[in-house]
């Protein structure tokens, strides 16, 4: 069946229902971010606020330390930890760049590049 | 009875909102991807629809995990955008409609699509970025929009070729329509991407080209391929190419290409246009 | 794999859980109605189901016009219950079972149900009532829930025929599950009654009663019913026959009837209880 | 085709599309009384209450006057508006009984009459 097979995409994981149970919390905390006073009472207090959605101690630890990898590792979707990078101020791009361990110019050349 | 035009494909992403925020369309960043559009709003402007179907998918403004339909149809008289959450700035309010859009949701059961119905909605980038595109200067309220939400966010997601045929009963619909409208269809978001992962930054020029090719003229050879397809070839975000899919399926069998554009890239993306004109 | 055991139907009506609370099962109104459970619970005593897939409808708890699926379904570790407003006490959380939930999920999209999927879902009593009905005392917390919400409030609703599908879909989905886990299905609400207009008050016995037999061994002739012949035939709130339906399409073709039980009125509403028996 | 035909029930009022629209605002107000601070608010200030929620005049005239028969021709269903009776102290046979002009006892011996 289709939607219960695994696409193997070397450097993609598959969010699908099961990755979807695990990332709940973290995506709801993201989710959150829509809100500018979410946005606030995020800054003021990073650990209290992902406590306060029930975040695991991976998810927590990979929210302080801005680790994208981890973050998709322990169930986060790119739509929500998306508002997230925004508030860091930054964007796809960026979030780009820093998963492939690239410069973001270096990523941004190598879109560039696939136009070609 | 109703009329459709014809269709319109068109990336949607964020950053394209921002660069018409601050006006950069004519940077040489931005202008070989803003010269894609001078020939659509010519052609709207010739055609002067009165009702645009609009298949986009929300980001995470309106929608999340809790609740996430596979397909949502909008039936309010307005629209509102919000707040995002990392800059782009909300659009004033979209019209809506409500006759056309509760004809289509009795076609839609009757054709067994379990559609959930929103009669309030707030609308994201997916719909907005394009609205500010085809009208620029956000010049888009006089035309009555129809959202049609697809969910490509979360595994499982529709399959191509139900999102094919979604948009072959939103076809019936609008012809058994009694109205003389004119209906313009958006195929919005697309083509290759991906945000996530390792693979970040994936772009496939020959496979969007493969399926700028065979949307026109041959859309159920696409209808084959699967969401894990789409993935592999177009990128994580590629499986966007279901609300093309979806535009296609409003329209005639055969179809006239008007115009394409192909640019690579806008932000993370490969951004594609087509407008075809409907053949009956 | 896991194994389907058999289905229930059961009337939902808040009336039923107030009763409850207030120990009035054996009073002369109550009584004729409670005497139709001790053989249910008997029954899933004896068969100790770890799983039950509860067909119901939401009167207005979690789901408004804003956004009203046709079709939703439960994914999330645990349900709560709240205040609807007119003094039915909430009841302890429901237990939620998610891998065979996202399982179902896998195979509806792939058969082509456009489920609204819910990590977090607020049940009403359409789900609660039948499940203090079964397990008095609020004794239910050992069985994992998954909930299926159909829409009985607003037309166009999903027809008698496209309830039974669904149904089907989620039969395939059990039994294609990697797993040795029991399952019991519950249809909730009817049977025929009408609470708006004039015509509230409105129940037919006959037509009731020829429901009941039909579908036990041929609920395909149920399908042929509309949506507006339930109406009229069953009152505006009949239409939960297809919850009904739904339940009787995720069993084995044939079944065995192992209990009947049909009273009027408790409310405003005739209530049918059943409990069939998988064959396969 | 099924969803579009209107049944013509004598008695009943098939609360579809164009009616969800027409009572969007009746059944948004009517919804909110899940909520014990919302129907404290409305018991506070009806009419205000009623505003706030943007009523028709038609609509908001029927709930001073508790007209279900007339809040179904504005376009009320009948699950919201049960919530609306709820907060009178109404149950679904007392709103039969308004709905039909009998007195309860006379609507609760109908229905036992239809089990005869
Ligand atoms: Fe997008
Ligand atoms: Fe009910």
């Amino acid at each position: 069946m289709s939607n219960s097979s695994h696409a193997d995409v070397p450097g993609t994981i598959k969010f699908d229902g099961p990755m979807a149970t695990k990332g709940y919390a973290l995506n709801k905390m993201c989710y959150s971010f829509n809100e500018a006073s979410a946005r606030e009472a995020f800054k003021q207090d990073e650990a209290g606020y992902c406590d306060r959605f029930g975040l695991t101690p991976e998810q927590k630890a990979a929210i302080l330390d801005r680790d994208i990898l981890a973050l998709l590792r322990e169930g986060g979707s790119i739509y929500y930890l998306a508002k997230f990078a925004g508030l860091l101020g930054l964007n796809v791009q960026d979030v780009g760049a820093l998963q492939t361990g690239m410069t973001v110019e270096a990523f941004k050349e190598k879109l560039v590049r696939a136009g070609e | 009875m109703a009329q459709v035009l014809g269709g319109i494909t068109t990336s949607h992403i964020p950053a394209i909102g921002m660069a018409m925020d601050r006006h950069e369309e004519d940077t040489p960043y931005w202008k070989p991807f803003f010269d894609g559009y001078p020939p659509v709003r010519a052609w709207l402007e010739a055609q002067q629809p009165d009702i645009a179907v609009v298949f986009y998918n929300d980001h995470g403004l309106e929608f999340f995990l809790d609740k996430k339909p596979t397909f949502a149809i909008g039936t309010a008289p307005q629209y509102h955008n919000a707040d995002e959450g990392w800059g782009i700035k909300p659009i004033p309010p979209v019209t809506g409609e409500t006759e056309l859009s509760w004809h289509l949701v009795n076609q839609l059961i009757d054709d067994e699509f379990d559609m959930t119905v929103c009669q309030e909605l707030r609308v994201d980038h997916g719909l907005t970025v394009p609205l500010s595109l085809m009208w620029p200067g956000n010049r888009y309220q006089h035309i009555k929009v129809i959202p049609v939400c697809i969910n490509c966010e979360r595994h499982p997601m529709p399959s191509p070729k139900r999102c094919y045929k979604l948009g072959q009963s939103i076809g019936r619909g609008i012809r058994s329509f009694a109205g003389d409208q004119k209906v313009v269809v958006f195929g919005t978001g697309g083509l290759s991407h991906q945000l996530d992962g390792e693979r970040a930054g994936f772009i496939n020029k020959a496979f969007d080209q493969y399926c700028m090719d065979t949307l026109v003229g041959h859309p159920e050879e696409l209808t084959r391929l699967t969401n894990d397809d789409l993935v592999e070839k177009a990128g994580a975000q590629g499986v966007e190419l279901n609300m093309w899919l979806a535009m296609r399926g409003v329209l005639s069998e055969h179809v006239t290409e008007l115009h394409r554009h192909y640019h690579i890239p806008v932000s993370n993306t490969a951004a594609g246009v087509l407008v075809l004109e409907n053949e009956d």
